[in-house]
């Protein structure tokens, strides 16, 4: 296995650890904006498109990478767009309790 | 890592792109950073819209990084792409009800599973275009890519039609249905490894991603439509762990964490999901279990209830036993979420207040259809969340509470769950309102919940039925408590 | 920066995060053994002084190494043997709480 | 990595060294999953022994994994330094009392510093009489190894002096101190740079080596002996920086894994002892403060005190009191551990339990020497830790308690922290004994504690000083309490 590949996985085993740990201590009253938040976090998936489009010339490459842009920039937006919506309403409640 | 992206893309790497390289690369590790900051700021209402803001600027951080490297040069397209994703991202957001979060979540994470797989394909279309070499590390993290993602993209579609009633919610199965998964499954791993040797054969690839397809629609089909949140938080984890595989196929440290991150807090909301319902995620995952409202629900209270008694009451009968009552315990359930009577529940605990009733909130974890589902309708109609109980702190409340009040609650309140072991639901923890002095069960028929199981709690003498759709029964009982 | 430099450099960043909140969760009754395992881990310079005692031929580096191996492994097991004495109280006294 | 270190260290990696390579590998990220287990494990009494175990395991399978690696060659000489330093560790172990875990935990540190400098001082010989081309990255890694390790070293050789009372534990300070230390960094850091051109230029490396080692001492000697405690856990956590430091000489992940879950530890349990002073570590590393009991404790109780009354009383009458009551708290403190009393405090609790008197014990977290000292002591003396009260929790409870017992604590008794804004401890929270309807306070005299500040406690009326040492004192209350 290539040295890259292997620290690839310590960098995921780690983010694992921390993923689990921080995710634990959420409430349930935030589990659904939790979920919508990480959500659009995975949108991340946009970085290796952006990546992938990357090249100058025009290829069967290039139009996948393009629309895998749209597609995740789509799940980015809406996803942290969303998030935002409902915990808005959960601050309105803060301020008048 | 981005160098060693730009020296596959352009065959050497400049000192100059080394410096920047470096760069992006930090930069990549603050977007991560970040990302985990915002995940910790979410653990608490106070911060957690502060969270999510710090986890976009992080994602913010990362395109734009991600824009300096040297090997991505035709903006114009790139910025194309970015404008018209966000236009209908952004319109999504808006648009959306409150009570289609799940399909919302589950529809956004096909698009997310649909970009990781894009990105494995095209990926694999470059290398062999170019050096024409495939790596047997590469070969393998593109399959995972392809596998991944295809499963998140038609898995989470299938959900979000079962969601939406653009699909039957039921479970569909036909005959052989696991034998036939299960040669699926094997045929892509033969096919990935024969891969492996023969990486040159497009039409094999492309078979493969077919496949792959394939496997996400069988996969959620054979699963009940109340059942989907469930799915859809699994997806979320997988989405998570193609946006990884992704990271492992470009070499990119981020995409590598951030998909962690996601994938961890899927799982993890998938097992709460699932020890709420007590059952085994391979039990929600092969058992074709909820079968939804519309389907089973009616049969079974059609056959079961006849012989019963229920003791039915109207809205001002009603209305006098809250505005009598010294203190009320208002459990909503999903009936509530899909009659959006939210507000109207609001209200009626306001004017039940000013009549001097102390009113709680009982919230199940699992009420509704996604976790905290009712925190967030509740939250949307202003309820401050200082009357938000949970069960553990309110259940032993109820021996002392004069009405509960069920609103569009079932499954959470079926004291099945607690006595008879034959109860598919058996050892759920359940909200005990049977407990109470009295109990008003508002909700349009007899027929059941999700669960698709009929619910005693009905026929009892201390239970009285407000028959009605939520919002119209809410509206009426304030009406009537307004008179008092 | 070296690319596997910079990937240390993640990696540190993440392990960090893992740590805080995996310390965080501690409570005070435990602090002290806690900060006694905690020392007999960072006797895992043990592995670098092995590394570096590794090399068959004789020289200034390999004696550097072997003294390092020495001082690493006292901090190793004196660091976990004394963490377990005091545990073990811990223990002792669970049974009979 | 490995494989990059292999070719580091013989020209050449082979294809088998590479699968070998891989295998160490995964041995390394095992290990340092094995650590965050442990320490996950070591949140909670009940797992916090087998985390210990946990993360020694994981020790061993990185040190195999070590050994297994190609580079590794002289065994005999390697196994002959892990068995010396077995043993001598082992003893140390079983030898060291409780009360010396400060010390102990101490020079252990050093020696952990130690290895982590030598390892970076001796990969630069390596590197210089192999290829002899020392890299820009490789210079500056090594000099913070040589840096970080050599002050944990020193600093903790100093600090083990100071606690163990081998030298004073007061301040040592001298005219222009500030200025030197300065002086000494500056020249640290711009030597290092000027190192990084001249990387064969072997005298000044050594020269740069013996200034961090200088550093470490200068760095300890002005705190107080008494902060001693909050010195050794912030080197602790250096000496996990330098482990990771070697980690990035050597490209070894997991030296860096460990070496930040140790930094990490060390500056939490540092903030948290900072927070319990209520002083921050800039104060406690540069102000000269905790003088040690020694030092100015007598002079100010003998200037303070010889006005005010103090109501003294003898192990009799205190037995009385305790044996009548019906409920006691005991507030242990560094006294008793110095006194090694908490075996007879056991005793004392269970006759007076068996006399129908409520014990209960109060916890400070700053109680002795150490966080959660008191702890460990009381456990050792089996005292259940169901009776031990933290702060917060028994607080309120001593406006009901008929006496507070105080063993060897001052400080963290002292109503000044709560009342007198001029107080250096003031704003620390305190047990506030004084509001017991009796205070029975048994130390040697009325010398103050390592904050060095006088104590209005001893003066109260309601306050009764049995002076003495308290082993004799505790041991005299139990022959007492027994014939009650
Ligand atoms: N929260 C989650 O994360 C999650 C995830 C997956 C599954 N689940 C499951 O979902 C269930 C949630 O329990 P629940 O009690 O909240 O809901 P439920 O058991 O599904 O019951 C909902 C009830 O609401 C009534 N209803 C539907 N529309 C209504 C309307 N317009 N007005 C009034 N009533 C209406 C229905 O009865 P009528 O048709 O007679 O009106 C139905 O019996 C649990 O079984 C849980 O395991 C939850
Ligand atoms: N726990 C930690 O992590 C930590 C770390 C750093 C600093 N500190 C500091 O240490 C202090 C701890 O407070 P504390 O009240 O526990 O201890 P303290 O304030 O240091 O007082 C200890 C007292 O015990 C008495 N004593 C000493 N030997 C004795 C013996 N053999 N028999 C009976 N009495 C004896 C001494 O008075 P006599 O000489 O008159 O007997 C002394 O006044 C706090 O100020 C805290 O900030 C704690």
């Amino acid at each position: 296995m290539a040295a890259g590949l292997l620290t690839g996985f310590v960098v995921f085993v780690l983010a694992s650890f921390v993923g689990v740990e921080v995710i634990n201590k959420v409430p349930p009253t935030l589990h659904t904006p939790l979920m919508s938040g990480a959500n659009a976090i995975s949108g991340i998936a946009v970085v290796g498109a952006l990546l992938v489009a990357g090249a100058q010339d025009w290829n069967i490459t290039i139009a996948l990478g393009l629309f895998a842009v749209v597609l995740a920039t789509i799940n980015v937006v809406g996803g942290f767009l969303v998030t935002d919506r409902m915990l808005q309403m959960f601050k309105k409640k803060e301020v008048k309790a | 890592m981005i160098l060693i992206l730009s020296a596959n893309t352009m065959g050497i790497a400049l000192p100059a792109t080394e410096i920047l390289g470096t760069g992006i690369e930090l930069a990549y590790l603050l977007a991560a950073s970040l990302f985990i900051l915002g995940l910790k700021k979410l653990g608490s209402p106070a911060t957690a819209r502060q969270g999510n803001m710090t986890a976009a600027v992080g994602m913010l951080i990362a395109v734009v990084a991600t824009l300096l490297n040297q090997s991505v040069l035709n903006y114009q397209m790139i910025l194309v792409g970015i404008i018209i994703g966000s236009i209908i991202g952004a319109i999504a957001a808006k648009k959306v009800a409150m009570t289609a979060m799940p399909q919302m979540v589950g529809i956004f994470n096909g698009l997310g599973g649909a970009a990781s797989a894009l990105v494995a394909v095209g990926e694999y279309f470059r290398v062999l275009n170019g050096s024409g070499a495939v790596s047997v590390d590469a070969g393998i993290t593109t399959m995972l890519g392809v596998l991944i993602g295809g499963v998140t993209l038609t898995g989470s579609l299938i959900a979000f039609a079962k969601l939406q009633g653009i699909m039957t919610g039921s479970p569909i199965t036909f005959p052989l249905q696991q034998p036939v998964n299960f040669l699926l499954v094997a045929g892509f791993l033969a096919g990935s490894i024969y891969f492996l040797f023969t990486p040159q054969n497009t039409i094999l690839f492309l078979g493969l991603v077919a496949v792959s397809l394939l496997l996400g629609v069988l996969f959620v089909i054979p699963i009940g439509g109340a059942d989907m949140p469930v799915v859809v938080s699994l997806l979320n984890s997988y989405s998570g762990l193609a946006a990884s595989a992704a990271g492992f196929i470009l070499m990119n440290n981020m995409l590598i964490i951030s998909g962690a991150l996601v994938g961890a807090s899927g799982l993890i909301l998938t097992q709460i999901m699932c020890k709420a319902m007590n059952r085994s995620l391979t039990n929600v995952l092969f058992s074709a279990f909820g079968t939804g409202e519309s389907a089973g629900g009616a049969a079974i209270a059609g056959g079961s209830t006849s012989q019963k008694v229920v003791h039915r009451v109207e809205a001002e009968e009603g209305a006098m036993m809250l505005g009598y009552a010294r203190s009320v315990v208002i459990v909503p359930g999903y009936g509530m979420a899909v009659a959006q009577a939210q507000h109207s529940v609001r209200e009626l605990t306001d004017y039940l207040e000013r009549l001097g009733v102390e009113v709680k909130y009982a919230i199940h974890p699992v009420a509704g259809r996604m976790p905290g589902h009712m925190n967030v309708l509740l939250a949307e109609a202003n309820v401050p969340y200082t009357q938000l109980y949970d069960m553990d702190d309110i259940n032993p409340e109820f021996d002392q509470t004069d009405v509960a009040l069920v609103i569009g609650a079932n499954d959470v309140v079926n004291p099945a769950a607690r006595d008879s072991q034959s109860s598919p639901i058996y050892g759920m923890p359940i909200l005990e309102v049977d407990r109470a002095k009295h109990t008003i069960v508002i909700k349009r028929s007899l027929s059941t919940g999700f669960a698709g199981i009929d619910n005693e709690l009905f026929y009892k003498d201390k239970t009285m039925m407000l028959f009605g759709s939520a919002k119209d029964m809410v509206a009426q009982l304030v009406a009537e408590v307004k008179q008092l």
